[in-house]
């Protein structure tokens, strides 16, 4: 067969590695490196890029530091101290434990679960979306049921009873209750780029190339819905802060002696705290806030060149 | 033996309602059909949108699900899937698409493309797997800086000819072509139909030709069937169909295509209108009392009619006295 | 044709579109005329301008991202000069248009006999009795069977061909004087294909309308034009009646076309294939003879340095002297005629 | 149409089956015993155990949830035990001020995201539309909670313009006075509430516009020479408004969902306020109601997204 091909071609094996090093001078930029273009283009993006990573570091490596019961034990000298007085650069709650401290050390957790929570969570609503949009059928039709009725549970309601009956909880089984209700936005996304995606001809092309199945829905199919996939995964990390700390905030998140940024942000729930103590709150707010929007940002300017890139693709 | 024998074929579509999503009905996109491809020949497959063409072609190279008859290759059914991987079939057997753009996928390198059949099939090493694709390139017109790029950096053209070089990549024995030209410009048109031609005088391959374009159809085929809402309504070689085409629908969508000679367009326009009204006229004639066409009956060696015997006879005495 | 008179006059019309912060042509300088009674079309490949035209004659560009130079006189006026409000005067009642896909360019929330009578609601001063008449008699004219039954139907109800007619029915609610068909047929069977020009054809003669024909299909030119222009890159290259044009083209790009297509005496032949690709509209060459890169084997001197368009006698124009010497290479890549 | 409801319906219907099931479970799951509290703690066991038995608590589970479902239709919720009196009157009287609330916030968020969809769609890449994207990108960054919690202490505390506590004023007189406090009492948590859900309304609204300007039908429009105005009032917004019905329905989920934040942060005597409650006095009757309760209104949510749906799309109404 071979010699067949070689028969009618004028290219020969002799040729192979001039034509190769030809083809790679012509070779174009790969997805990633028109990403980070983009970043470098765009100041408010490095910048947010620089407080999301930079932040993380910080409370990752300075939560190290901190000795986590000592922090929590009740000392009531320091009752609510301000900012600034006994050596609390921000402060004290009413049980006199430095808000600083917490906030290094609830960032750390709130940030770990959410990072858990955002793993889990997209992994499982991608494969879910990817197998339930290509395979259409029995197989499609059961897996929307399912997705029907987890839709129809009202989740924050769910995750509260399930903690309650729960008595020992920490975080990773915390993080595991959560990612049983935080899926079904992502696999209902992806399911809809894959049943459009399903219906291009690359996938018959592929079919009839002999690959399985499971190699045309993760490496034909999947690397087409990329873009949508880091901008969705990065958007719902921001979302799963805004998960665990507000079940935090309501007292069923993280375990009472454990900090998380939603605890402290409870102490709001003193009507003489948020007004008169606003420092035992407030920064931790603060500082969800920047979180969000620098993250949130950050998917914006991956869609954007995600965007581009497509856009370069039709214009030829 | 035939390359391939399709028969009886069908292909249909359920229609599901109710609760408990019964199948309370189906569209018969493909309704007991058969035919045979030669070895080495173009076959042309012709038919207006939703006539059943794409979904026969389909079929045939694997991609649906055959409700009833059969397509024998090698002596096996190839409808069941089994027997399409002890085969390994669509190594022999492969396809062009219509829409070069979504045909390819756009986040591979060319490379990538072309290789995938012979990763599947035949285990290379890569510096021979690197040189079958230059090859390949090479046969079907285009330069080695191709190879890096991606789909969207070529023309239509370009990308149409990056199939054809994809499907003849495992040296397939028949490669199905689905409308491979109708959404190219003329000139690029005709770039990819010799270069298909091209392909077939060197390596013998066979070709299902489908298309709704019955010029391209007559440059290419050798022999042509007509189909017609999941049936087929007359086949025969170019000759028998365009130059004695027997059922009124043949006639029809002959008359229907467009002629380049300015000159003779007010005969061509009655000549196609006179057409136009025996269609409309004698359609219980050439049709069931379903509106569809009936069982094909041979009326010479190589043409064959959907009607009845005698009605087919008796067209074929009146176009003889016309003539006459 | 020598009763008629011409009443759209296109004179040096350039339409550029703005790319990157930079403009660039799309067509360039196009002179044109149209007549009452006579079917003008406008033949090309992709990419040569032929849609930007119809849709400049129109106005129905973004003037923010457009830039648009020349007059298109149409009945003594400059539809070029018009603002918003006097083309709405003119589009619809004077200038019907028709377009490519038939499905999209229907409201698919409203029902067909809404969607013709909305013409009606801003050209005449009919009363709804006189309306609901008039598109009964319109839905006749385009060849629907029930009228009644689809003026109540809503667009994915019908099928391809009867949408192609409601939307010939939208543009000739007004007997427009001209009607602007882009690419009418291209979306649909050659059998509807073929009823649908009848009844472009059936119009134009009952409203002595003008029809500009834009497509790619040679065949359909060759069945229905009158007269015919073809363009490439942006520019008419060739200019002339049907059968000039048929019988004997000149331009080396016109030949080259009808070459290119399938003959039925020659079918075990190769096709012939025009080398090269149409220029992108960024790397348009701005100087010279724009098909001359896809002829090679032409010398340069047969081409002029700024081609002009040359009288052949009784209207038939051709861009470029290239075509007093133009012959087609042989196989063996020699040069014969 | 109606043949798609009623199928709706019907496939509903195991749905409502295994989340009765499953909120039955969870009940059964909860620690303690719906008699602990109930009755006078220092009460004997053996009264205990007979009163379990009498109530067939020590009946097979399904015995047991059957049962629990024949009461459920009888509208018989059982009693909680924390305000001693049955659960259906219970939330009835809560689920009214809910209720309030959800339709004033609905109604709001409609207010601020229909004209702000459309006008920055309209003027797709001008200032405005920056401006509202700008605002879309804040409240769909930072969590609904955050906002609230900011929310009350400039509005509430620091500034003291509205109340930060109850859904009526404790010296408000029956009539105009009352109804004048509930409104000042839901002025805030409904203006809060309905600038953070109004985000998803305008961004698929203004997509659906910018969507139908490019349209080809919107083309024919133009070309039949209808005016500029009438192009926007007759076929892009007329078009793009009709899907964006369908969300009144897929938007109760999130306002339940987010009235247990709301409810807690403004002490706002709702449903939510009282799940958390019960929650946290182990009511558990109350709490298997409740989710019962929002699992349905979720379902109906989405079932009443259809049928608007269904009305407004002639594609999907004719079968």
């Amino acid at each position: 067969m071979e010699e067949n091909l070689n028969k009618h071609s004028d290219v020969s094996a002799a040729d192979l590695d001039r034509l190769n090093k030809e083809a790679q001078s012509e070779a174009t930029p790969a997805a990633a490196k028109i990403i980070w273009d983009e970043f470098k283009a765009d100041r408010p993006a490095m910048i947010a890029l620089f407080i999301v990573v930079g932040f993380i570091l910080f409370v990752m490596i300075g939560s190290l530091f901190i000795n986590t019961p000592k922090m929590m034990e009740t000392n009531i000298m320091n009752y609510n101290a301000a900012p600034g007085t006994s050596g609390f650069w921000l402060g004290a709650d009413s049980a006199g434990r430095s808000i600083a401290q917490q906030l290094i050390v609830g960032a750390r957790n709130s940030i770990g679960i959410a990072i858990g929570l955002t793993i889990i969570s997209s992994v499982f609503g991608i494969c879910w979306g990817l197998i339930s949009g290509y395979f259409n059928g029995y197989i499609d039709w059961g897996m929307q049921r399912v997705y029907d009725f987890m839709m129809m549970l009202p989740m924050t309601m769910m995750i509260i009873v399930i903690v309650t009956i729960i008595k020992n909880y920490n975080a990773v089984t915390l993080t595991l209750i959560f990612s049983i209700f935080y899926w079904e936005g992502t696999s209902r996304l992806i399911r809809s780029r894959t049943l459009s995606e399903s219906e291009k001809d690359y996938v018959a092309a592929s079919k009839t190339s002999g690959t399985g199945s499971f190699n045309i829905i993760f490496r034909e199919i999947m690397p087409n819905i990329s873009s949508l996939i880091i901008v969705d995964t990065t958007l719902s990390f921001a979302e799963n802060i805004g998960v665990e700390t507000g079940l935090s905030y309501l007292g069923f998140g993280l375990p009472i002696q454990t900090p998380s940024l939603g605890t402290l942000i409870a102490n709001a729930n003193d009507p003489n705290n948020i007004t008169q103590y606003w420092w035992t709150w407030l920064p931790a707010a603060a500082l969800i806030i920047i979180l969000c929007l620098s993250i949130s940002y950050i998917g914006q300017v991956i869609r954007r060149s995600a965007d581009a890139s497509q856009r370069q693709g039709v214009s030829d | 033996m035939s390359l391939i024998e399709i028969k009886n074929l069908e292909v249909h579509y359920p229609i599901r309602s109710g609760f408990w999503n019964r199948v309370t009905d189906s569209v018969k996109a493909v309704d007991g059909i058969s035919f045979n491809i030669e070895a080495g020949e173009t076959y042309g497959l012709v038919g207006e949108s939703g006539s059943g063409k794409s979904t026969t072609g389909k079929s045939v190279v694997g991609l649906e699900k055959v409700t009833s008859g059969s397509i024998m290759y090698q002596g096996k059914d190839i409808t069941k899937k089994k027997n399409r991987e002890a085969l390994d079939y669509n190594h022999d057997v492969q396809m062009i698409f219509q829409d070069s753009l979504s045909s390819l996928n756009p986040r591979k390198r060319i490379e990538d493309i072309i290789a995938e059949p012979l990763r599947n099939f035949e285990h290379l090493s890569k510096d021979e797997e690197k040189l079958r694709v230059l090859q390949l390139l090479d046969i079907v017109g285009l330069d080695a800086d191709a190879l890096y790029k991606y789909p969207h950096q070529f023309s239509g053209g370009q990308r149409q000819r990056i199939g054809v070089a994809r499907a003849v990549a495992t040296n397939p024995k028949l490669i199905i072509a689905d409308e491979p030209v109708s959404a190219l410009d003329l000139s690029v048109q005709a770039q990819v139909l010799n270069f298909m031609k091209k392909i077939q005088r060197e390596f013998g391959i066979s070709y299902l030709f489908i298309s709704h374009d019955l010029g391209v159809v007559r440059h290419m085929c050798n022999n042509i069937a007509i189909m017609n809402r999941g049936r087929l309504v007359e086949i025969g070689t170019r000759d028998d169909i365009y130059n004695h085409p027997i059922h009124i629908y043949t006639k029809r969508l002959l008359a229907a295509i467009p002629e380049t000679n300015v000159n003779s367009r007010a005969e061509h326009r009655a000549s196609r209108l006179a057409v136009e009204e025996i269609y409309q006229k004698q359609q219980d004639k050439y049709y069931d009392k379903d509106g569809l066409a009936y069982p094909l009956v041979p009326i010479s060696p190589t043409h064959s009619v959907a009607l009845p015997q005698d009605v087919a006879q008796e067209i074929i005495k009146q176009e003889g006295e016309v003539q006459a | 044709m020598e009763t008629t008179s011409n009443f759209l006059n296109i004179k040096d019309v350039s339409t550029a579109f703005k790319i990157n912060g930079k403009y660039y042509d799309a067509i360039s300088h196009v002179n044109l005329e149209v007549n009452h009674d006579e079917i003008l079309a406008i033949v090309g490949e992709s990419g040569c301008g032929k849609s930007t035209l119809a849709t400049t004659i129109m106005g129905l560009h973004n003037p923010a991202e457009t830039k648009i130079t020349g007059t298109v006189d149409f009945e003594g006026t400059d539809l070029l000069k018009l603002d918003e409000k006097g083309y709405n005067k003119f589009r619809g009642s004077k200038i019907g248009m028709i377009f490519q896909d038939p499905l999209s360019a229907l409201n698919p929330l409203k029902r067909v006999e809404a969607q013709i009578s909305e013409v009606m609601d801003y050209h005449t001063d009919f009363t709804a009795e006189q309306k609901h008449d008039r598109v009964m008699e319109l839905l006749d004219q385009v060849g629907i069977d029930n009228p009644k039954r689809t003026a109540r139907q809503f667009p994915h109800e019908l099928s391809g061909g009867m949408r192609q007619r409601v939307i010939i029915a939208i543009a000739i609610a007004c007997k427009p004087d001209l009607i602007i068909a882009d690419e009418p047929t291209t979306a649909l069977d050659v059998t509807i294909q073929a009823q649908i020009l009848d009844v472009l054809r059936d119009i134009q003669k009952e409203n002595h309308a003008g029809i500009i024909l834009i497509t790619h299909d040679l065949g359909v030119v060759a069945e229905t034009a009158d007269r015919v222009a073809v363009m490439y890159a942006g520019q008419i290259v060739e200019e002339g009646s049907a059968e000039q044009i048929f019988n004997s083209p000149k331009h080396p790009y016109t030949r080259s076309l009808l070459r290119s297509m399938p003959q039925i005496d020659k079918q075990d032949d190769d096709l012939y294939v025009i080398q090269g690709n149409v220029p992108s509209l960024q790397k348009m060459p701005t100087t010279g003879d724009r098909f001359a890169p896809r002829t090679p084997w032409v010398p340069a001197s047969e081409h002029e340095a700024d081609p002009k368009m040359h009288d052949l006698g009784d209207g038939h124009e051709v861009r470029c002297t290239c075509y007093k010497n133009f012959e087609f290479p042989d196989q063996q890549g020699g040069v014969k005629s | 149409m109606w043949k798609t409801v009623l199928r709706r319906i019907m496939i509903m219907i195991p749905e409502v089956i295994i989340l009765s099931l499953l909120v039955f479970l969870l009940a059964k799951a909860m620690p303690g015993d719906p008699f602990t509290g109930s009755i006078n703690p220092k009460a004997d066991p053996a009264q205990l155990h007979h009163l379990m038995e009498m109530n067939g608590l020590y009946d097979p589970w399904y015995q047991q949830y059957w049962n629990w479902v024949v009461h459920l239709f009888h509208g018989n919720l059982g009693n909680s035990y924390q305000y001693q009196e049955p659960v259906a009157r219970l939330i009835s009287s809560r689920a009214v001020n809910t209720l309030w609330l959800a339709l004033f916030t609905t109604v709001l968020t409609y207010c601020f995201a229909l004209p702000m969809g459309m006008y920055a769609a309209k003027h797709e890449g001008k200032l405005p539309d920056t401006i509202i994207r700008f605002y879309t990108y804040i409240t769909y960054s930072i969590p609904f909670f955050v906002i609230l919690v900011i929310g009350i202490w400039i509005f509430g505390y620091v500034l003291g313009w509205f109340p930060t506590t109850g859904s009526i004023s404790s010296t408000a007189n029956p009539g105009i006075s009352s109804a004048g406090s509930r409104l000042y009492h839901i002025l805030l948590p409904g203006i809060m509430g309905a600038l953070f859900g109004t985000v998803n309304v305008v961004q698929y609204l203004r997509s659906e516009v910018i969507d139908a300007k490019r349209s080809d039908y919107v083309r024919t429009a133009r070309s039949k020479g209808v005016p500029e105005a009438d192009v926007y009032k007759h076929h892009i917004f007329r078009n793009s408004l009709l899907p964006i019905a369908a969300f009144a329905g897929y938007s109760i989920t999130g306002l339940l969902n987010g009235s247990i934040f709301t409810e807690t942060i403004f002490s706002y005597p709702g449903m939510g306020l009282l799940f958390i409650n019960s929650i946290n006095y182990r009511d558990y009757t109350v709490i298997t109601a409740l989710v019962l309760i929002y699992g349905i209104l979720n379902l109906l949510g989405t079932l009443l997204s259809d049928i608007i749906l269904s009305i407004v799309d002639p594609r999907i109404r004719i079968e």
